[in-house]
């Protein structure tokens, strides 16, 4: 026994000291772009899943229509232009011979088949909007005609969710579609280690030039510091969502870079309109006026967010400077809380699922709520039943985040704050005005630029006035790179497309 | 040393010779603690001249064993338990010692004290010597031991429902000892291995079945046929029978008479059944608290029984040699060995105690019946008997309590 | 005379003064002393008085309400000075005053969620024992599917059906080691059922209930004590498990299981902050093991020398 | 251990014996299968919800969840989901869309290179430590071997495992610090998933070799003349092995399925972390899937070690037969 077990136990070192070498041999060559992101992709077929990490690795894989600059204007990709026919119609021009990854061409009638599977699919069918009918005029033109007139309609376009899917892949695939996704984009889907990694090959016939790096790999790296080690260890080239700690890591390694931007992506603290005290105004107001959203960002991000009066980003077409930007006001605070007979204030409970930084942000905001004697009691509540529970009403006041994907107002203010979407589609303040409604009906309806920009504006002025949600900050997203790699462009929306991304040689 | 034991042999044993020692000294009733001690010193001394006056006293065959003084003690839990106290026996080739007492008397410690086999801890042997040809077994080194164990001395325990390895095919079990202690191959250990099954009754084919597969007299036989295989000079059998049932019991102790007279072993019986003393030994010692209380020849014991304890002992058993009118058992509970009674050890059970017997320790005498006995109320027989120069050498050994 | 020493393995005279010892003083009272001598077992037992002693006077030490819960922004994550002991927190709370007031509700989840297991599994596994046949069958199938199903879920089934906090907690914790207990319970029941005492209690009329819970369960407590005294160690652990997946307490209750799953992202930058209650963590469960390994070779007989 | 459940067998040849077994396994699973199900169909959160996310409008969720079957009565469900996993068929992944068998199939290599190679780490430290502790009990090296091999216990998984990689993937930057890339990438987690188990399997290893070495046959070896190491790892280990092998086989078991901290800390694609996923997106076909199949899992390692018994203990194998 003693023997075998030191001969084990030999065996065992001897594997380490092999492991150490084996891995510095691998590391030698450099054909791949290893990405690291928090968790794995659910299924590659844009029309079945609205989720970030699907969506990171689908922006490689995928073209739309339309698509997004760094600097939020909807430029061309698949359609090379359009025209607005009248308020309900749009015709499109698409781009010529673009190739699919398994060799068909992409015709107007993938366009229209994808279109159509999108409206169907009740996942995201919500993004597709009020598309009617998709109709195929010839090969490369294609009509798309609404119910009624949709301003966001070009920014919808440009969402992962509308990515074009060839119909022949699609149909051959069946259910195992979004395990071999087939798209346009600069790299085509190799390989998915479930759990573990994405593998990526670059598509040799892409219409925008061929990628300099032939493989990409996604890895899913599920804790945050992790994901710095492996940035640090040279196991990533590049790392998604450094943690608000690791930032200075990153910044100050020798062989690392950080790139940070301001994201499309909002946290809020939101009250249930419907309960009492929240029914009134002067409490939620109360309440704008003792949270200190600066404090918040320190303690819980380390300064990674930018407080806010609106809960749509800067970065989102209609956001709207002219909102009141609440500061913390203690004496205001209480007299608002004196006038509205809580003198002696509250008890209430704030809901909030585990997401570490928002059971953070719940414990800052019930050690400034005490100061008004709002007695603040913090519910973590698991991410099912969280959901379940705030889109039926039951918490007092909740932490929630929303992303405004497509770069429009509407789709960060119309599901919010309009009474027809109370619960599950997204107001879940269960905030009820009739005026609002208009307004942001309105603003949809609209496709006037003008127009519309002046409605969100009112919107969002008469939102800070009302409050039925006190926006706490615009996230501000970050990359972690290696020195050498290059060219790479945050995208606000968080799918950063990896196209023009080299190494330096 | 060796000449020590032959001093010894003039004697019938060596309690007969401590007892004269302690008549000499005149009053050994009243004898105290310190003078015990003085005693010892001075004898020990004198113990060396014995040692050089009589070189040359010869004859009757060697004792092949000697034990003298062997006190072996427990500590659980911080309590020192006395398992045994003062022993001292002696064998000779092919002579049959039974050791008799109830359950918690020592007996299978002491038995583990020769063998070197007192687990340690907590058990501990903190004096007294174990004389094995010429040699004290205490003091070999662990690996000179283990030639010994098996080979020369052998032992049988008393429950072969447990005695047995039950991962291990009994043949293997045989053949290991032999394997270690005979310089032969592994194939011819596995002969020899075969011819002791045979010897004890078992078929050979049956090398390879494991002691599940056997019943509890079988299984005893193997235990045997372990214990006999190299040949051993010593046997000491921890209460062979007692756990087989009555009619495999016979059979067993048939089996180990004639082995034992076939290859002349000695051997030291260890039991609490006086009628299988009556039937295989030659002498007798009977154990209480630790202490050997009356020891002798067989027939001078069995007859004319001195110590009260032993005397209530064949009392409690039914019609022995109609010693007794009628079943007359032992009033009371053998001591708490963490908690020994003062003085005499049976005191509180004694029916024959007297005061004195609480206080003063008995120290073995030579009684007139021939034997020796621990008890205050026996009478030494006079001084006579036993040449001085054995006395001093006793009164050594005497002092380890 | 001879028949109870063939069972046994000891010399006769060491078990001949295990045997009278009882005359003399309590079961307890020997396990006491038995334990008392076992280093190890009495290094965890220190321990663990220490552990009692800081949750019984927490209050005493530092407050709840204004230090223990107390944030102070302008001083996030400071080492340990001569002001805060252990350091801060990434709110600025002392982390000291919050290890000591953790103590509470760490023993609190450990200890209670263990008696919640005990009562409900040891019932079980004695009613399941004592009756045997198809009752016994029945409970223990029953048992052997919650094995099966990892504990994880079981804890999240309830912290989501409801709710998070120190209760369900506890609950969630204890569901999962339920069925161990009653198979601990059952098990001794079993070889205790048919013993004379329990025979002749049924001859002088005791009823069921009474012979479980005056004759049988105290019997059979010696293993389940031990079991206990491991299953606390673990449930504390699994506490730390649950804060990690991010189901543990809630905050702002200091706990050291959160304190150590919430700190991990600043490992690298404070140590401080997940260090001491990972220490607590690992040494008050040392402990509990060793009391629990030391109770184990006093209560057993057949490890005693 | 459990040498009733053995004891039925007797007489039966060992086929029989392992065909008794895996068909007591049936309504175990049954069981499981039904009270995963319950508690998946019991608790608040809605699987229509979840997939389509924080924006997803009544009607949407609505009709999703007839379109999944989501409004029939739990019986009809439950009897659906027996009926398909007969023909098996475990359905697909509400969030996914794979196939669960598939994903099992797929991720269950990982989890058992794991599991496996945490046992054999556990196996190596844990039965000499204990061996070393018991013949040397209440000595210097038995204290501190078991202070050492309880301290892996006593250390939350993932705190150990955040531990191994500062010191092995950032200050020595020997092994990957996650993932599944090479074989070096398995041994930090294994090594975290081992010490826990090395400590349970010392106990284990330290209290059998206890009881075996009072046995009168260790006596019986002793006397024969066997020299102490021979007594001990011929004589004693074989007979102590037997409750260390139903540990260890404890030990494997719960390594299948309850390694999820671990899996997390290292990113290690498992079927740990694949449930405790699915559990959290109400996934019920991959949770049910999983539940299940690690169950089957855990039982099968349970009869392998009673297999395994056969060829120690005689005594046993003879009751196959």
């Amino acid at each position: 026994m003693k023997y075998s077990a030191k001969t084990a136990i030999a065996v065992a070192l001897t594997a380490l000291l092999a492991g150490c070498g084996g891995q510095e041999e691998t590391a030698q060559v450099r054909d791949t772009l290893i990405v690291a992101q928090g968790a794995d992709a659910k299924t590659l077929d844009p029309h079945a899943t609205n989720d970030q990490p699907s969506a990171r690795v689908a922006a490689q894989i995928y073209n739309q229509l339309l698509t997004i600059d760094a600097d939020m204007n909807v430029i061309p990709d698949l359609a090379v232009s359009w025209e607005s026919v009248d308020a309900n119609t749009t015709v499109f021009k698409l781009r010529q011979g673009v190739k699919f990854h398994n060799g068909e061409e992409l015709k107007a009638s993938d366009v229209k088949f994808t279109l159509d599977r999108m409206i169907d699919s009740p996942t995201v069918a919500h993004i597709a909007g009020t598309i009617k009918t998709v109709d195929v005029i010839d090969d490369y033109t294609i009509k798309i005609t609404t119910h009624q007139p949709f301003g966001p309609l070009l920014y919808h376009l440009t969402h992962t969710a509308s990515s074009i899917l060839s119909e022949k892949a699609v149909t051959e695939a069946g259910d195992n579609y979004g395990q071999q996704p087939v798209g346009t984009g600069p790299y085509k889907f190799a390989d998915w280690a479930a759990g573990d990694s994405i593998s990526l090959t670059v598509n040799g016939e892409y219409f925008d030039g061929v990628q300099e790096i032939p493989n990409v790999t996604f890895r899913n790296i599920i804790e945050g510091t992790n994901r710095t080690i492996a940035l640090e260890t040279g196991e990533v080239d590049v790392a998604y969502d450094i943690e608000p700690i690791d930032k200075d890591t990153v910044r100050n390694h020798e062989n690392l870079q950080l790139l940070e931007g301001e994201s499309l992506s909002i946290n809020y603290f939101g009250f249930n309109t419907r309960k009492k005290p929240f029914g009134d105004v002067r409490v939620r107001q109360a309440i704008g006026y003792a949270v200190n959203s600066q404090d918040i960002i320190d303690a819980v991000v380390m300064g990674s967010g930018i407080p806010t009066n609106s809960s749509i980003s800067t970065r989102v077409f209609g956001h709207s400077p002219e909102a009141y930007k609440y500061s913390q006001d203690y004496e205001k605070a209480r007299q608002l809380m004196v006038e509205a007979g809580y003198a002696d204030g509250f008890k209430t409970t704030i809901w909030t699922n585990d997401n570490p930084v928002r059971v953070q942000i719940a414990q800052v905001l019930q050690a400034q709520l005490r100061k008004i004697n709002i007695d603040m009691a913090i519910e973590v509540v698991e991410w099912g039943a969280f959901l379940d529970g705030i889109s039926r009403g039951e918490h007092d006041t909740y932490l929630f985040g929303w992303v405004t994907v497509t770069g429009d107002a509407d789709y960060g203010l119309y599901p919010l704050y309009h009474s027809s979407a109370h619960g599950g589609a997204g107001n879940r303040s269960f905030y009820t005005d009739t005026k609002m409604d208009q307004m942001l009906d309105a603003a949809r309806e609209s496709v006037n630029v003008e127009e519309r920009k002046a409605l969100y504006s009112d919107i969002q002025i008469q939102l800070q006035k009302e409050l039925p949600h006190y926006p706490i900050y615009v996230g501000i997203q970050n990359v972690g790179l290696k020195k050498d790699v290059k060219g790479f462009q945050l995208s606000p929306a968080g799918h950063h497309k990896l196209k023009g991304v080299d190494f330096e040689s | 040393m060796t000449t020590i034991l032959k001093i010894q042999i003039k004697t019938p044993n060596n309690r007969a010779v401590q007892t004269d020692q302690k008549t000499n000294q005149g009053q050994p009733q009243i004898e105290s603690p310190t003078q015990d001690i003085h005693q010892s010193k001075s004898s020990s001394e004198s113990n060396q001249e014995s040692n050089q006056g009589h070189p040359k006293i010869s004859s009757p065959p060697p004792d092949l064993l000697s034990v003298q003084g062997l006190t072996i003690t427990y500590e659980v839990d911080g309590e020192i338990t006395q398992a045994v106290s003062d022993l001292s026996l002696t064998l000779k080739k092919g002579e049959t010692l039974g050791l008799i007492g109830e359950t918690g008397a020592g007996k299978t410690t002491a038995a583990l004290g020769l063998m070197g086999l007192v687990p340690h801890p907590p058990g501990k042997i903190i004096g007294g010597k174990v004389v094995y040809e010429g040699e004290d077994l205490l003091q070999l080194s662990e690996e000179k031991m283990r030639t010994i164990r098996g080979n020369k001395i052998s032992m049988i325990f008393q429950d072969p429902m447990t005695s047995l390895n039950p991962v291990m095919t009994v043949g293997d079990q045989i053949a290991e000892v032999i394997l270690i202690h005979e310089s032969v191959t592994k194939s011819q250990s596995v002969t020899k291995a075969m011819e002791m099954l045979e010897m004890v009754g078992i078929p050979g084919a049956r090398y390879a079945d494991y002691p599940h597969q056997f019943s509890g007299g079988m299984k005893q036989r193997v235990v045997i046929a372990i214990a006999l295989a190299c040949n051993p000079d010593l046997l000491i059998a921890d209460e062979p029978t007692t756990a087989l049932d009555v009619t495999i019991q016979a059979q067993v102790l048939d089996l180990m008479k004639a082995l034992k007279e076939k290859y002349n072993t000695a051997m030291i019986m260890i039991t609490h059944d006086l009628g299988v003393v009556a039937q295989v030994c030659d002498k007798v010692a009977i154990m209480y608290a630790g202490e050997i209380v009356e020891s002798g020849p067989i027939r001078d014991v069995y007859q004319n029984t001195q110590h009260p304890y032993t005397k209530g002992l064949f009392g409690s058993i039914p019609d022995l040699n109609s010693t007794a009118e009628r079943l007359n058992p032992i009033k009371g509970l053998m001591p708490d060995p963490t908690d020994l009674p003062s003085g005499c050890r049976f005191h509180p059970r004694c029916p024959e105690a007297t005061a004195l017997c609480s206080t003063v320790r008995p120290e073995p005498v030579i009684t007139n019946a021939g034997h020796s006995v621990r008890c205050l109320n026996c009478q030494p027989v006079p001084s006579t008997v036993v040449p001085p120069e054995a006395l001093k050498f006793v009164a050594q050994e005497s002092h380890h309590v | 005379m001879s028949q109870q020493i063939t069972a046994d393995t000891l010399p006769e005279a060491v078990l001949e003064a295990t045997r009278s010892a009882p005359k003399k003083r309590s079961q307890w009272l020997e396990v006491w002393q038995h334990l008392k001598r076992n280093k190890m077992a009495m290094f965890g037992l220190v321990i663990l008085s220490l552990v009692v002693f800081a949750a019984v006077f927490a209050d005493l030490i530092a407050d709840y309400e204004t230090v223990v819960i107390a944030q102070n922004l302008s001083d996030r994550l400071q080492g340990p000075s001569a002001q805060y002991w252990m350091g801060t927190d990434e709110f600025g709370r002392d982390i000291f005053a919050r290890m000591i007031h953790g103590t509470r509700v760490s023993l609190m989840v450990g200890v209670l969620s263990v008696a919640i297991a005990i009562m409900i599994g040891g019932t079980l596994g004695a009613v399941a024992g004592y009756y045997g046949g198809r009752l016994d069958n029945i409970i223990m199938r029953v048992m052997d599917i919650f094995l099966a199903v990892p504990s994880i879920l079981l804890a999240i089934a309830i912290v989501s059906a409801l709710g998070a906090n120190l209760i369900n907690l506890m609950l969630a914790i204890a569901v999962s080691s339920i069925p161990s207990y009653a198979r601990v319970v059952r098990a001794s029941v079993l070889s205790l059922r048919d013993q004379e005492f329990i025979e002749a209690a049924r001859a002088i009329g005791a009823s069921d209930t009474r012979i479980i819970f005056r004759h049988i369960v105290p019997n059979a407590l010696a293993p389940v004590i031990v079991q206990g005294a491991l299953g606390v160690a673990t449930a504390i652990l699994s506490t730390a498990g649950l804060s990690f997946i991010g189901l543990g307490i809630q905050p702002p209750e200091p706990e050291w299981g959160a304190m150590l799953a919430g700190g991990r992202q600043y490992l690298r930058h404070a140590w401080h902050v997940t260090t001491f209650p990972g220490l607590a963590i690992m040494i008050t469960i040392l402990a509990l093991n060793l009391l629990g390994d030391g109770l184990r070779d006093a209560l057993d007989p057949r490890l005693k020398h | 251990m459990e040498y009733h459940l053995l004891l039925l067998s007797d007489r039966y040849p060992m086929y029989r014996f392992i065909l008794k077994r895996l068909f007591l396994l049936l309504p175990v699973l049954l069981g499981v299968s039904l009270l995963v199900f319950a508690i998946m169909s019991f608790t608040p959160g809605d699987p229509a919800q979840l997939i389509l996310g924080e924006s997803a409008p009544a009607e949407a969720v609505a009709e999703l969840r007839e379109e999944m079957g989501l409004n029939d009565p739990f019986i009809v469900r439950y009897a659906s989901f027996v009926g398909n996993a007969i023909t098996g068929d475990l359905g697909r992944s509400y969030s996914t869309g794979r196939e669960v068998f598939g994903e099992i199939a797929s991720r269950f290599p990982n989890t058992l290179t794991l599991a496996t190679l945490g046992v054999l780490i556990a196996i190596v430290i844990g039965v000499p430590v204990g061996i070393i502790s018991a013949t040397r009990q209440y000595s210097l090296i038995d204290s501190s071997s078991m202070v050492v091999a309880l301290l892996g216990v006593s250390m939350p998984n993932f705190w150990l495992g955040l531990m191994l990689i500062l010191v092995f993937s950032v200050n020595l930057g020997w092994l990957p610090s996650g993932g599944f890339s090479d074989w070096s990438s398995v041994i930090l987690p294994a090594l975290t998933l081992g010490t826990g188990s090395a400590a349970i399997i010392t106990r284990m290893t330290r209290s059998s070799m206890l009881e075996v070495i009072r046995q009168d046959y260790i006596r019986t070896a002793r006397a024969k003349g066997v020299a102490e190491n021979v007594v001990i790892n011929r004589h004693a280990l074989k007979n102590a092995l037997i409750p260390v092998i139903t540990v260890i086989g404890l030990q494997f078991g719960y390594l299948l399925g309850g390694a999820v901290l671990t899996e997390t800390v290292y990113s290690w694609p498992g079927v740990g972390r694949m449930m405790v996923d699915a559990i959290r997106q109400k996934d019920t076909p991959t949770v049910l899937g999983t539940v299940v199949f690690l169950a089957a899992a855990f039982s099968l390692v349970n009869l392998a070690v009673d297999i395994l018994y056969g060829f120690i203990d005689p005594r046993i194998k003879s009751q196959y037969k």
